[in-house]
């Protein structure tokens, strides 16, 4: 027996929700969809492939302060941020779920970054499974699935004018009433099938691969933005500097990747990852090797929104094959 | 580290700041909460991040011999807006510290043996608390060959203590410059030159080197010419860090991260590393 | 107008001719809002316009730039280059929602300090009517 | 390798001149790489999606077959040039592309005798989606005076015989400066609120090779690392300040915009301003002097008078 809620009643759980929390949802912008905090329930789609940026933003945002830190008379005083609010992060794909918990096995391991600990704690995971795969994704591969509940609180599945319920953590139960829940026997639809993209064994390729004239190759045409890494759920780069304003020091944490010119560039000038091709074979030795091999999974979730964005078309699933193919492992 | 938030620095209090050359100064600093201060203890060839509030953090290595009453030292070249606002700090100034950090050198596995020292200009910072440790136990190794070499005489670092190590049993000190000036009459030639010269015999000594990356290079050379196998160097590496805590993977030289698998590697580990340093 | 309400205004002034004339308006005694924070450079031709822009997203009301005529220009031609860099700069501002008449570029000789508080005290007049930038 | 199924993407207007054109595109790549006259020909393959384009950087002669032409050609190839300055290459060059040409060269970035210049008459680039090649033209080309590159070495393609009228240039400049002032402030604030500066519009423009950004440079901290609306006010206004007189219009910025920021109603604006008061347009040639180069001593452009 499956649980089940009708659309009617799931969009008056969120307008509650509203009240108490901070209910994070996609919404339409004067560019793309986004998460966004949402002020009435209208504004939330429910219809819609993937958000332009993962929700990783609401919990590794593009820009935070670590701490502020004050000196009255001689004496300092630091003050580390808090995350306050309860938030509701509402219509998180899988892929992007499993990307929090890629980030999770970086950022709680010990020491674990407490703040990001907190943004974690403090927010309840309501995911949406996918009911069509766009192009690019290809999140079977990377060991989750367009229905997969293992990185949520609540999965829920559109099925007709309603939504299968699955409720996964304690959080998820405490948070949905169960009188809002109806007993059916409805089957949830097959979920759609993304092209598989073989990465079996893709460590072993890829420590042969390092020298290989590939990636030189594939840089020829990378431009080097940063695009490929803000819109990443797994990707965790940053840069700390001081803000200083009438004598209040604030620390600031804010995104950076690995393809921007000064990332290795030492204060004295010394880079010793300079070149064009080091810096964007870096980016996919991170994803397929080094992640892999301190926390046991490929950095990736296969939501393919780096493969849309790149103004290159530098397409992971192609040099993921590519190198397959450069290890002798050709896999059809 | 103060247990909640690795990101949020010990407060610390600069004590004293001393002029080592014309662009380098030693601060000593006092960490504030006197808990943490006593179990802050470390080893030669950790680092520490600095805040210098208002501008940002950098890793600096322990300059200084652990012992809870003694003070942090540091020594810091100016080079970047970092270690600017470090430089025209005032003693009583406000400070942020995170850490230890890192491994250490692996000072005890060498009891016994003959220890060759070889420093370049700010370099010697990291080997200093090396010297110190040896000086402090000497009995527990063999002959001391320390070479400090720099740009010019003026930048030789910690010239203050080249009297206690160059009169310390079984110890030589041996100083030499790129370019020296009238005044100078000690030796002027490359490190790797006085490498050659001195020619120590490769048996039961392990080197311990840090300086500029092109000194490192032509070093290493010198050392594989003297008979020295990759097991028996030493050395830590210099990576920009953004944590120290091996998270956010900013340091890696391929698969290995210098804030926490190192900085201190032997030449065996980096010439396995898959990434060229 | 907000009752109180003071424009702030950053004034870059070139050294030879319009610092110099403002420092005449003071040695005789003319007086000038002190609305103006003035910052001493070389030349107009040196103003980036990173330093202009800069100054309103810190929060300046207004901005002057102010040097020598032109064809009296110390360096011969900084100012010919001022003219037109500010010249388009101040259609972009606009065009951005900073309005034009809050980036004014006037030059003023050596010996023109009574010209030099007759430019601050209209460009105050005008701000404290145009009323703050933004309700920051 | 056919990682995913599409159908046969849409090449030229007109299929079976595309055919033969982009056979004269790919014997002159081989012919200039056999001579051994270029160390690398510059130009388009299909992209993964089987329909777009990408970059496509030809070393080996029997690698030409994968050079095409067509509508989907959208990336502005000539930057690439920066990576290449000490070995001669071949570069296959729009019309838009071949004035950001005239920049670099007058700007001394590259020299003339480095590049073989492959013209290619432009039949105007679509808008394309993943997989998706639409009919209409992107607005850069809907407002397009010049179908002929300015410079070539060899031209594949023949100049049009006439060419459709363009497009009003700047009628959504003018609907921006037609605003009211809190109109115009909001619209602003709304466009740099979700810029995530992540400089794509930076990397991808050949007007913009600095060896470090002013957005990067510390000493003194022009913008701090905030991704947030002060911040990115001042990284959009000098962006596109530090482009004016200089943008030739290739539109690549707004094109690879991951927030669909309107980029190019700022450089057009000052396209527009720079035209009005200095009577310059970018790139015409790699002769004439920019605008900020040099003055008029008797021009009053409305300053101080």
């Amino acid at each position: 027996m499956t649980q089940t809620i009708s659309r009617r009643n799931l969009l008056s759980w969120l307008g509650r929700l509203l009240e108490e929390r901070l209910l994070i949802a996609p919404t339409h912008t004067t560019g793309p969809i986004l998460f966004q905090p949402v002020s009435k329930i209208e504004d939330i789609v429910l219809d819609f492939d993937n958000t332009a940026l993962s929700a990783k933003e609401w919990f590794f945002p593009a820009t935070e302060t670590l701490f502020w830190a004050e000196t009255t008379d001689g004496r300092t005083e630091l003050v580390p941020a808090t995350v306050e609010r309860e938030a509701v992060v509402f219509g998180i794909r899988p892929c992007d779920a499993k990307g929090l918990a890629l980030v999770d096995k970086a950022f709680l391991a010990e020491p674990a970054d407490t703040l990001y600990q907190q943004h974690r704690d403090k927010a309840v995971l309501v995911g949406l499974s996918c009911r069509k795969a766009s192009p690019q994704c290809f999140c079977t591969s990377m060991g989750t699935a367009p229905n997969d509940p293992t990185h949520v609180d609540i999965l829920l599945t559109e099925v007709e004018e309603d939504y299968i319920v699955q409720i996964v953590t304690e959080k998820g139960k405490a948070l949905l009433p169960d009188n809002l829940l109806l007993e059916s026997k409805v089957v949830p639809p097959p979920p759609p099938s993304p092209p598989v993209v073989s990465a079996e064994g893709i460590e072993e390729v890829m420590r042969q691969a390092f020298d290989s004239p590939y990636w030189s190759r594939l840089a020829d045409r990378c431009v080097h933005c940063n695009l490929c890494a803000y819109v990443c759920p797994t990707c965790y780069c940053f840069d700390i500097r001081d803000y200083e304003s009438k004598g209040k020091i604030e620390r600031v944490r804010s995104w950076e990747s690995c393809q921007s010119p000064g990332f290795t560039r030492q204060a004295g000038g010394y880079n010793p990852r300079a070149s064009k091709g080091a810096r964007l074979r870096q980016r996919f030795y991170h994803k397929l090797l080094y992640f892999p091999e301190d926390f046991g999974a490929i950095a990736c979730a296969g939501c393919g929104r780096c493969v849309q964005v790149c103004p290159v078309n530098i397409d992971i699933r192609e040099v993921i094959a590519d190198i397959q193919t450069i290890g002798g492992r050709n896999v059809p | 580290m103060s247990p909640e938030n690795p990101f949020v620095p010990y407060l610390a209090t600069v004590k004293n700041v001393v002029t080592l050359t014309p662009d380098i100064k030693l601060l000593g600093l006092e960490l504030d909460d006197p808990t943490v201060r006593d179990n802050f203890s470390y080893k030669a060839g950790q680092f520490a991040v600095l805040s210098a509030f208002g501008v940002g953090e950098a890793p600096f290595c322990l300059a200084s011999v652990s012992h809870p009453k003694g003070e942090l030292e540091f020594a810091v070249r100016r080079i970047g807006t970092v270690t600017s606002s470090l430089q025209e700090l005032e003693p009583e100034a406000a400070v942020g510290v995170r850490g230890p950090f890192g491994n250490c050198f692996p000072l005890d596995d060498n009891k016994g043996q003959n220890i060759f020292i070889i420093g370049g200009g700010i370099g010697m910072a990291p080997l200093r608390p090396v010297i110190n440790t040896i000086l402090r136990n000497r009995d527990d190794y063999g002959h001391l060959l320390i070479i400090n070499g720099a740009r010019t005489p003026q930048d030789l670092v910690f010239q203050a203590e080249f009297d206690i190590w160059a009169s310390s049993p079984r110890t030589q000190l041996e100083l030499t410059v790129d370019r020296g000036h009238d005044g100078w009459k000690g030796r002027v030639a490359l490190v790797p030159a006085v490498i050659a010269e001195l020619n120590p015999s490769p048996e039961n000594t392990v080197a311990i080197t840090c300086g500029p990356p092109i000194m490192i290079r032509f070093t290493l050379q010198e050392l594989r010419k003297l008979g020295f196998q990759d097991n028996q160097i030493i050395t830590t590496l210099e990576m920009k860090m953004k944590c120290g805590l091996g998270k956010c993977a900013r340091c890696n030289v391929g698969d290995m991260y210098v804030c926490k698998d190192g900085p201190v590697f032997t030449c065996e580990q980096i010439s396995k590393f898959i990434e060229q340093f | 107008m907000a009752v109180g309400y003071q424009p702030r205004i950053v004034g870059f002034l070139c050294n030879w001719c319009s610092y110099a004339g403002a420092d005449l308006a003071g040695t005789s005694r003319i007086s000038y809002p002190a609305n103006i924070r003035v910052i001493r450079l070389p030349c107009s031709g040196r103003v980036d316009p990173m330093l202009i822009v800069k100054s309103f997203e810190l929060g300046a009301d207004g901005v002057l730039v102010s040097g020598c005529h032109p064809g009296e220009c110390h360096y011969l031609e900084g100012n010919y280059h001022a003219r037109r860099r500010f010249a388009l700069l101040r259609s972009l501002l606009d065009y951005l929602g900073i309005e034009k008449e809050r980036f004014q570029v006037e030059w003023v000789s050596a010996s023109e300090g009574k010209r030099f508080s007759e430019v601050v005290s209209s460009f105050t007049g005008e701000l404290a009517r145009l009323g703050p930038r933004r309700e920051a | 390798m056919e990682l995913i199924a599409v159908e046969k993407p849409a090449s030229y207007p007109d299929k079976e001149r595309g055919e033969r054109l982009n056979q004269q595109l790919r014997d002159k790549a081989k012919e200039l790489l056999e001579r051994g006259a270029v160390e690398c020909v510059i130009g388009y393959e299909r992209a993964t999606d089987g329909s777009s384009a990408r970059p496509f950087f030809v070393y080996q002669p029997e690698e030409v077959d994968r050079l095409i032409f067509d509508q989907t050609c959208t990336h502005n190839l000539v930057k690439y040039l920066l990576n290449k300055k000490d070995k001669t290459t071949a570069v296959v060059v729009k019309p838009c592309d071949s004035r950001a040409l005239n920049l670099l060269l007058n700007e001394k970035q590259i020299q003339r005798d480095k590049v073989f210049i492959v013209g290619v008459v432009c039949p105007g680039i679509v808008e394309t989606g993943w997989n998706q090649v639409s009919q209409t033209l992107q607005g850069r080309c809907q407002r397009c005076r010049q179908h002929t590159p300015l410079v070539y070495d060899f031209l594949v393609g023949e100049p049009p015989a006439e060419e459709a009228p363009p497009a009003e240039a700047y009628a959504d400049v003018a609907e921006i400066e037609a605003k009211p002032l809190a109109e115009r402030q909001t619209f602003w604030d709304e466009q740099s609120k979700r810029c995530i500066r992540c400089y794509a519009c930076r990397q991808v423009c050949p007007g913009c090779y600095c060896s470090e950004c002013f957005v990067e440079q510390l000493q003194p901290p022009w913008v701090g690392i905030k991704i947030a609306p002060p911040e990115n006010n001042m990284w959009q206004t000098i962006r596109a300040f530090h482009l004016a007189g200089r943008c030739s219009g290739c539109n690549e910025c707004e094109r690879v915009c991951p927030m669909d920021i309107p980029l190019s109603l700022l450089n057009r604006k000052l396209e527009k301003e720079v035209w009005e008061l200095f009577e310059f347009q970018a790139g015409l040639s790699a002769e004439t002097v920019p605008p900020f180069a040099t003055f008029k001593k008797e021009e009053t452009l409305g300053i101080g008078e």
